[in-house]
C-alpha cells in the first residue's frame, strides 16, 4: 500500500526536473541546442502527460519533498486545477518548441547578421526549458516561500527571453518588465513573511484552514495580490506588458502571452480560493471591476493599434480582465465559476500562443507587420492565416470553440447572480475583441496581392505548430466534459 | 561625473507629488498597524526543526534547514544563480567595453596575497557550517569574491583555464543537487531525502560542491556577458584576457 | 532583551543611510553609500543573532552587490566616453 | 515597558520597504532605480529575520534561511537588470547621437 502511494505520488516531480535538467544539456551542448531542446520539451510534455493521465485515473496526490511532512518540509500537491495548468503549458509548450525549431531554423537560413540568430538559438533552448520547469514548479507547489522561489525563476528567464532578440525596444521593454516584476516579488514576499509571523507555517493548505480576518492578514493578501497582478500586468499595472510581449521574437511572445500571465494569476486564484469566503462584497466587486476596466481599455488600445503583433499583445491586456471578473461569481453554484475561469485560461493559453505564432510567422515572411499593409498574406501563407483566423474565433467566443463554452459559463453564472453589469462588460468586451480581430483578419484574408518576398521563407513546422494550436483551441468546445470533470479532483 | 542628470534628479525628487507622499505614509502606517496589532500566532517552525535535527544529521539549524528539510527551494536557488548566468551572457554584447589600464603592481600582488586567503577562509567557513555560523553561501560568496578580483586585475590565471571548463562548472551546482536528489530516489527513498550518517555525507558533499558552484556564478555574473563575446562585440575578448595580452 | 541605545542609532543610521542612496546627486557616492549601508545591515543582524545571514550579506549583499554597481558604474561612464568619441568623429566628418 | 529589539528593527525593515518603493517609483535613472530595488530587498530580509526572533526566547532558523536564499536571489536579478541597464543606456546614447545628427542634416 504505502509503496504503491509513493510509486504513483513521484509523478509529480518529473514535470519540474526533467526540464530544469534539459536546460542544463541544452546549455552544455553548444554545438546541438535544438536538438537537446527539442528531446527535452518532448520529455517534459510526455512526463506532463503522464501525470494527468495519473491523477484522472487514480485521483490527485501530494509529494513531500525529502520525506518531511509540510510544515517542516515542502511539498508538491498535484490536484485537478494544478494538473490542468501543467497540462496547459505541455500542450502548448510542445506545440511552441516545435514552431520554435522551424523558426530558428529559417532564420539562420535566411543568413543576415554575422551569428546573430546562431546566438539567440542558443540560449533560447535553455531560457525556455528553464521557464518551462519554473511554471509547472509554481502549479504544482504547496509551499508559499517556494512559490516565490518559482516566481523569480520565471520571471528572471522570462525577462531572458524578452530581451533575447537584441532590438532596443525589446531591451528596454525586458528592463521595465523586470523592474516591475522585481516590485511584485519583492511585494509578495513581504506578504508571505506577514503570514509566516501570524500563522507559523508556509503551507499554503495549512495556513488557509486556519485563515482568519485579523489586520496582517488582511495586510498579507493585499500584499500578495499587489504583486501578483504586477506580475501579470491586471489593469492599472499593464504598462509594461504590451511592449514586452509584442517586440520579443515570435516563440517568446507566444510563451510570455499564453504561459507566463497564467502563473501569476494561478497564484492569485489559490490564495483568494482561501481567502474569498473572509471578505465582504466590496472587495470583490473592486476585483471584478479592474477585470472590466481591463477588458475595455485593453480591447479599445487593441483596436488602435497599428502593429499587428501590437495588437495581439493588447488583446491579451484585455483577456487578462476575463480571468479576474469571475471573483463575485465563485461564491456560488458549487465550483462552476473555478471550471469556468479555467476554461477560459486554458482556451486563451491556446488561442493567443497560436496568434502570436501565427503573427510571427506573418511578420518573418513580410518583414514587417503594419496591419494595413498586410492584404493578401493568405495567398503566401495559406496555413499560417487559417490558423490565426481559427484561433480570432477562439478569442471572440464564437461557438463551437473553447472561448465560447468559457463565456457561455461566465454568462449563465452572471445571470443566475443578477449582476448585469458583468453581463454588459462582457458582451461589450467580446464585441470590442470581434471588430479588432476583424480589422486584422480582413486585411490577412484579402484577395488583393501584395508586393513582398515571393519565396516563402517561413518552415512547414511553422504553419502547421501554429494550426495546431489553434485547431486545439476550437477543439476544446468538443471535449468540454473531461477538464470540467476534473475540478473535483482533490490534492 | 555625472552633473547633467543630477540636476534633473533634484528636480525630480522636490516635484515629488504630493499624492505619493500621502500615500506612501499610508502605505507605512498600515504595514506597521499589521505589524504591530497583537496576534495570536504560534512561534513558527523552530520546535520542530529542533525534534527533527538528529535525523538531518547535521547540527546547525539553518544548515539543516537549508540542505535538507528545504533542499527543494535550495535546488531551485541554484538553478536561479545559474539562469542569472545564462540570462546575462545571452545579451548582446556590450560595445565599449573597454577595460581600464593594467591594475598595477601593487594591486596584482596584494591580489596575489588576497585570492589564496579569501580561499582558505571560504574552506573555513563551508568547515565551520556544520554546527556554527558559515556554510555553502558564504563560503560561495567569498570564493566568489576571489573571482572577481582575479577578473579585476586580468590575472593569467583566468585566461589559462579551458572556455568548457566554465561552463561546466557554473552548471555543476544544479547538477549535483539534481543527481543527489535522484541518488535518494534509486536507494529507494524519497527524492532528496537523506537522513542520519549518510545524510551527514551526503550534505557535506552537497555543501563543498554548492559552494564551489556558486563562487562560479557570481564571478561570472560579476564578469558580466559570455566568455566568447568578444568576437561577436566590439573586438575584445574575455576581461580577464585582454589586459594579458594587450600589454 | 531590551532595546538599548545602539539598536537604536542603527535603525536611524540605516534609514539615513537609504535617504542619502537615493537623493544624493553623484552616482558613485551612492554606491559607496550602499555598500556601507549593507555592512550596517549586516551589523544589525548580528544584533538579531542571525551570524549566518549577517555573514551572507556582509559577503553577498554588500560586497559582491556592490562590485556589481561599480563595475556597471565603469561600463556607463565608458558608454559616455564612447559616445564622446563617436561625437569627434562625427564633427571631423562634418568639417570634411 | 519593554520594547525587545526585534520590534525596533522590524519597524525599520518596513520603513526601508516604503522607502525603497518611494525611490523605485520616482526616480529617473535606472542605477538609482535598481539601488531603490535593493533598499527595498534589505528591508524586506530585515523584516523576515525579526520574525523569527519571536515568542519564547527561541530563534526560529527557518526565516534565517528564507533570507539566505532571498539574497543569492537577489544578487541574482540585480546583475541581470545591471547588465540590461548598461546595455539599454548604450543604445540610448546611440539613439541620442542618430537623432542629433538627423537634426543637424535638417538644418
Amino acid at each position: 500500500m504505502m509503496g504503491l502511494q509513493l510509486q504513483s505520488d513521484c509523478w509529480l516531480i518529473w514535470p519540474v526536473i526533467l526540464p530544469l535538467s534539459a536546460a542544463l544539456v541544452a546549455f552544455l551542448a553548444k554545438g546541438q541546442p535544438r536538438l537537446s531542446g527539442l528531446t527535452g520539451a518532448l520529455l517534459t510534455a510526455l512526463a506532463s502527460g503522464t501525470l494527468f493521465l495519473k491523477v484522472v485515473n487514480h485521483g490527485g496526490g501530494s509529494y513531500d519533498l525529502g520525506g518531511w511532512q509540510p510544515p517542516l518540509g515542502i511539498s508538491l500537491r498535484g490536484d485537478g486545477p494544478a494538473v490542468l495548468m501543467v497540462l496547459m503549458t505541455a500542450v502548448t509548450g510542445l506545440a511552441i518548441s516545435v514552431y520554435a525549431g522551424g523558426y530558428f531554423q529559417s532564420r539562420i537560413a535566411m543568413g543576415g547578421k554575422g551569428r546573430r540568430h546562431i546566438v539567440q538559438e542558443r540560449f533560447f533552448w535553455p531560457l525556455w526549458l528553464l521557464l518551462w520547469g519554473a511554471l509547472n514548479g509554481l502549479f504544482l507547489s504547496a509551499d508559499i516561500f517556494n512559490m516565490y522561489v518559482t516566481l523569480e525563476l520565471v520571471a528572471l528567464s522570462s525577462v531572458g527571453l524578452t530581451a533575447l532578440s537584441g532590438k532596443p525596444a525589446s531591451q528596454v521593454a525586458a528592463m521595465r518588465y523586470l523592474l516591475a516584476s522585481l516590485l511584485g516579488s519583492l511585494s509578495f514576499l513581504l506578504g508571505v513573511a506577514f503570514l509566516y509571523k501570524t500563522h507559523g507555517s508556509l503551507d499554503l493548505a495549512t495556513i488557509q484552514a486556519a485563515l482568519a480576518l485579523s489586520p496582517p492578514v488582511a495586510l498579507a493578501m493585499a500584499l500578495i495580490s499587489v504583486g501578483l497582478m504586477l506580475k501579470c500586468a491586471l489593469f492599472p499595472f499593464h504598462f509594461w506588458l504590451a511592449p514586452a510581449h509584442a517586440n520579443a521574437l515570435a516563440p517568446v511572445s507566444a510563451i510570455l502571452s499564453g504561459l507566463v500571465i497564467k502563473g501569476g494569476w494561478y497564484l492569485f486564484f489559490r490564495f483568494w480560493q482561501g481567502f474569498l469566503p473572509l471578505v465582504g462584497d466590496g472587495v470583490v466587486v473592486v476585483l471584478a471591476g479592474l477585470g472590466g476596466a481591463a477588458i475595455i481599455w485593453g480591447a479599445f488600445q487593441a483596436f488602435c493599434q497599428q502593429r499587428l503583433k501590437m495588437l495581439v499583445a493588447y488583446s491579451t491586456v484585455a483577456q487578462i480582465g476575463y480571468l479576474f471578473i469571475i471573483f463575485p461569481l465563485l461564491a456560488i453554484g458549487a465550483g462552476q465559476g473555478a471550471a469556468a475561469v479555467f476554461y477560459f485560461a486554458i482556451s486563451h493559453s491556446c488561442a493567443k500562443a497560436a496568434l502570436f505564432l501565427a503573427a510571427g510567422s506573418i511578420f518573418l515572411q513580410m518583414g514587417h507587420d503594419r496591419i494595413n499593409n498586410l492584404d493578401g498574406v493568405r495567398q503566401i501563407l495559406p496555413i499560417t492565416t487559417f490558423a490565426f483566423a481559427l484561433a480570432g474565433l477562439s478569442l471572440m467566443g464564437l461557438p463551437p470553440t473553447g472561448g465560447f463554452i468559457a463565456k457561455y459559463m461566465y454568462l449563465s453564472l452572471a445571470v443566475s447572480q443578477d449582476s448585469w453589469w458583468l453581463v454588459l462588460v462582457m458582451v461589450v468586451g467580446s464585441c470590442l475583441t470581434a471588430i479588432y480581430i476583424c480589422r486584422a483578419v480582413s486585411h490577412v484574408l484579402s484577395p488583393r496581392m501584395v508586393a513582398g518576398r515571393s519565396q516563402v521563407v517561413v518552415g512547414a513546422s511553422m504553419e502547421w505548430s501554429a494550426l495546431a494550436l489553434a485547431l486545439v483551441a476550437i477543439l476544446l468546445g468538443f471535449i468540454a466534459p473531461l477538464p470540467l470533470g476534473l475540478f473535483e479532483v482533490v490534492g | 561625473m555625472t552633473g547633467n542628470e543630477s540636476t534633473g534628479h533634484r528636480r525630480g525628487m522636490g516635484l515629488v507629488p504630493l499624492f505619493n507622499l500621502v500615500m506612501l505614509v499610508a502605505l507605512f502606517a498600515a504595514l506597521a498597524w499589521g505589524y504591530l496589532a497583537p496576534v495570536s500566532g504560534s512561534s513558527g517552525l523552530a520546535h520542530r526543526v529542533d525534534a527533527a535535527l538528529v535525523e538531518s544529521g547535521v547540527e546547525s539549524r539553518v544548515t539543516a534547514v537549508l540542505l535538507n528539510y528545504r533542499a527543494y527551494d535550495t535546488l531551485l536557488e541554484c538553478f536561479v544563480l545559474f539562469l542569472g548566468v545564462v540570462a546575462v551572457w545571452s545579451l548582446r554584447p556590450f560595445r565599449y567595453d573597454r577595460h581600464d589600464p593594467s591594475p598595477g603592481l601593487i594591486l596584482s600582488s596584494l591580489v596575489r596575497l588576497l585570492v589564496p586567503l579569501m580561499v582558505l577562509v571560504g574552506g573555513y567557513l563551508l568547515w565551520a557550517g556544520s554546527n556554527q555560523a558559515g556554510g555553502a553561501f558564504q563560503a560561495g560568496a567569498i570564493l566568489g569574491g576571489a573571482g572577481v578580483l582575479l577578473l579585476l586585475t586580468s590575472s593569467p590565471l583566468l585566461s589559462a583555464l579551458p572556455r568548457g571548463l566554465l561552463s561546466c562548472g557554473i552548471c555543476l551546482g544544479p547538477v549535483f543537487f539534481l543527481m543527489m536528489g535522484l541518488a535518494a530516489m534509486v536507494l529507494g527513498r524519497d527524492f532528496m531525502e537523506y537522513r542520519g550518517e549518510a545524510a551527514a555525507l551526503a550534505i557535506v558533499a552537497l555543501e563543498v560542491v554548492t559552494a564551489l558552484s556558486i563562487g562560479l556564478c557570481l564571478a561570472a555574473l560579476f564578469g558580466g556577458r559570455r566568455p566568447e563575446a568578444g568576437q561577436e562585440g566590439a573586438g575584445k575578448a574575455v576581461p580577464s584576457q585582454d589586459g594579458g595580452e594587450g600589454r | 532583551m531590551v532595546v538599548s541605545a545602539f539598536d537604536i542609532i542603527l535603525c536611524l543610521t540605516l534609514v539615513w543611510l537609504a535617504w542619502h542612496i537615493l537623493t544624493s546627486p553623484d552616482h558613485f557616492k551612492a554606491v559607496v553609500l550602499f555598500i556601507s549601508f549593507g555592512l550596517l545591515m549586516a551589523l544589525a543582524w548580528v544584533r538579531l543573532q542571525a551570524p549566518d545571514v549577517a555573514l551572507a550579506e556582509a559577503a553577498i549583499g554588500s560586497g559582491l552587490t556592490g562590485a556589481l554597481f561599480l563595475s556597471a558604474l565603469r561600463r556607463m561612464a565608458s558608454v559616455r566616453r564612447g559616445e564622446r568619441r563617436l561625437d569627434r568623429a562625427e564633427e571631423r566628418y562634418d568639417d570634411g | 515597558m519593554s520594547v525587545p529589539p526585534a520590534l525596533v528593527y522590524g519597524l525599520t525593515g518596513l520603513f526601508l520597504f516604503v522607502a525603497g518603493l518611494a525611490g523605485l517609483i520616482s526616480c529617473a535613472q535606472l542605477l538609482r532605480k535598481i539601488l531603490a530595488a535593493n533598499i527595498m530587498a534589505s528591508g524586506v530580509f530585515l523584516f523576515l529575520v525579526t520574525i523569527g526572533h519571536g515568542r519564547g526566547g527561541v530563534i526560529d532558523p527557518v526565516p534565517h534561511a528564507m533570507v539566505l536564499t532571498g539574497i543569492v536571489v537577489s544578487v541574482s536579478s540585480t546583475a541581470v537588470v545591471l547588465a540590461l541597464a548598461c546595455r539599454v543606456q548604450e543604445t540610448a546614447n546611440i539613439h541620442d547621437l542618430l537623432k542629433r545628427r538627423a537634426g543637424g542634416d535638417r538644418e
